[in-house]
């Protein structure tokens, strides 16, 4: 809860901290409520979980880009039609149906949002974190891109056009991060060790 | 709909926060309902065209001081109570009344077909549709519309214009779907907005803002 | 500030509901916000050009959860903290210490010298300024800005076509004032705008919204 | 309380009336520590309350209107240089400093609404309501004009151009609603009672 937490006033804070049982209660007895008029199954419902809390995450997506990084010719494949270039990495569906991914360069930086919701590539990304959904960085990252990403940490030079995709359609983005200086020596393991979640949403170098 | 959702190039949030190492679930309600809201949909038809405008009917007020799966509960309630499969006083009293007839539901989705139907995804592009009005490189400007109903134009790029640099292909229109008026299939473009044109002279147009649009949310520039 | 307090166009926020019968204030509390934020001025000087930034940095959740005095009390308590006349300490204890020095004050105002003040007003007018660039009948379009500092240019009026329809003569330039870089003064103009140009085309064209806007919120069209 | 509480959701309902004596104690407590420092009087605060809750309301306005029904010059004044004409009645000040009068008739119908605040003239109307200063009402009658208006219980014909003004800047607005048939017989004081405070803001027929 940290996060979230913090992100709050003091407040709220109170508030919330107070109706956190209480939650917990009405979404078992919801649950409880769907099954009995055999609307859901519970054990469905623990595989889904399971699926996106183990199974689909940035380890993917960082397969993707350690691939693209060794290989010029999936790179090209992935540029072209990500969704069936990640396809051959055995990954995509729901929330990936559809993928766009877009390349950083000298001369070019991209980072992705979604103003409206909270659009993101589960397939290659797994679920987003609180702070891709939250308002600060969906209000703030269209119009002054270059304060936000500065201070999160990342200084894009002026020299560098700087491409934010608002993704409120059906399409879903992941940034190809650039290689590190340094690993022209490492395997496709040993790079996709080096990709973080927040250099494929763009708000970091790797 | 003009509500708080679109937040895009408001002020005043203050910082992005970021926790190290975040999970991907906060608590297990979370990761409950997360879960229903996936499984939902199997038995009850609907998909993010609905599941959307229904948050983004959650008063302004009560959307910002709720956390995000918060909003995906309270939709989904508003879902099922509006579609006759749930009703406050089972939720009240935690006890279930059977289903309504005439109400077409299918049954609970099992573990190995979410899964699957999963990792097939819901696409919604289709074979046909409305015809292309634009191509890569045409200059357009986007509708000065204000509807009342879901739709994928935000605010801030109204009335605006920009260059088509990709043609997605046909897809479903939320926009229409979302207020009920079927899938109308069209063109989807990405549109590259130089930052000047959306914020003004202050923004630095060499710096571009994309965003994919719908063939009837633009004119010919 | 393109924040919450911005909300011209807006959906989400439900009906108006009127109360039969209001009286100017619902609890005594409100009354003396009212009182403080009157008199306080005489002694600190500000004006609503401090008042009203002060109450938009307000962030959007609480804005929304406080009612009007509440917001009043806020921006003030703000105020008074930032000069250094109150502290969070004093606040918490209840217990004030003596002003600090090198900070200029005035004496607390006597109940008939706020009286006759109040009677004649706080006038923004201004015998000269920036010479006036448009006269009526002009067109004009008004600057598509977006600063995070306080404007009187609401959003849904920003880069839109309107007609001056009258002079008002000069008078200070809130936004100029309000983010501490002096009066500035100029021509303020009622310009008017056809819903349609504000709405699009779902608008009836022959209605029409006025605003007030400075000299420098305007481009000739 | 009633107004404000009924546009809220039960759950900050109940969070505000929690919060209530806390505010009425915590306002206290200002005012004593301003007091002390001599930064405020206790008895001009007396006085300020005492002019806005009992001598300065929508009355004065209603004057100006019944005035200018009744008296064609004065009219004429009014909606030429309405600052001075109200001064006529003795009226003005803070938050009128600069006033503008619009008159209703068959082919115009006038509102005001202030979108960013709560502008609104206070030596002809007093402090506005608590609905004008509510999000409902400023969010929604500058883009839906008749809407709000019919919802209010006014319907504004078609063949009617509908003026919106959001008074934003130092200009403060009052609205000549259009006189009501049969009262040609009727004096001046008898016409001001008629006036309401809703139909000098444009919400209301009178």
């Amino acid at each position: 809860m940290a996060v979230v937490l913090r992100a709050m006033s003091d407040h709220h804070d109170h508030h919330r901290r107070a109706g956190r049982s209480d939650i917990e209660l009405r979404v078992r007895a919801m649950e409880q409520l769907l099954v009995e008029k055999g609307l859901v199954d519970p054990m469905a419902l623990d595989a889904i979980v399971d699926q996106y809390e183990t199974k689909v995450g940035p380890r993917n997506g960082a397969r993707v880009v350690a691939r693209a990084w060794t290989d010029t010719a999936y790179k090209r494949r992935l540029l072209d039609d990500a969704t069936a270039a990640i396809r051959e990495l055995c990954y995509g569906g729901s929330q990936g149906e559809q993928m766009v991914v877009v390349e950083n360069t000298p001369a070019v930086h991209n980072v992705v949002v979604c103003t409206l919701c909270s659009c993101y590539p589960w397939p290659v990304l797994g679920l987003p974190p609180v702070w891709y959904k939250s308002a600060p960085y969906r209000s703030r990252v269209v119009m002054d891109p270059r304060g936000v990403l500065a201070e999160m940490g990342l200084r894009v030079p002026d020299t560098t056009e700087l491409r934010v995709w608002d993704s409120n359609a059906e399409l879903r983005y992941m940034v190809l991060p650039r290689r590190p200086a340094g690993t022209e020596g490492l395997h496709e393991d040993a790079l996709a060790a080096l990709v973080t979640r927040d250099g494929m949403i763009g708000v970091a170098a790797v | 709909m003009n509500t708080i959702h679109d937040m895009g190039g408001m002020h005043g949030f203050g910082a992005v926060v970021r926790e190290a190492n975040e999970s991907p679930f906060h608590a297990d309600w979370e990761r409950r309902v997360f879960a229903l809201a996936t499984a939902i949909p199997f038995a009850v038809p609907f998909n993010d065209d609905s599941l959307r405008p229904a948050i983004e009917s959650i008063p302004p007020e009560r959307y910002l001081a709720s956390t995000y799966y918060e909003l995906w509960l309270e939709a989904m309630t508003k879902i099922l109570v509006g579609r006759g499969l749930l009703s406050r006083d089972e939720i009240a009293s935690g006890k279930a009344r059977p289903l309504p007839k005439g109400v077409e539901v299918f049954p609970a989705v099992k573990a190995a077909d979410a899964l699957a139907a999963l990792a097939d995804g819901f696409s919604a592009r289709r074979e046909a549709g409305k015809p292309r009005r634009f191509k890569v490189g045409d200059l357009v400007r986007t509708r000065n519309d204000h509807p009342a109903t879901h739709t994928r134009l935000p605010r801030y790029a109204r009335d605006k214009i920009g260059t088509i640099t990709r043609d997605h292909g046909i897809m479903t229109f939320s926009d229409a779907n979302g207020r009920g008026d079927g899938e109308q299939p069209q063109h989807v473009y990405a549109v590259a907005f130089p930052m000047d044109e959306l914020w003004g002279p202050a923004a630095r147009g060499g710096d571009k803002l994309y965003l994919d649009l719908w063939d009837d949310h633009l004119h010919p520039a």
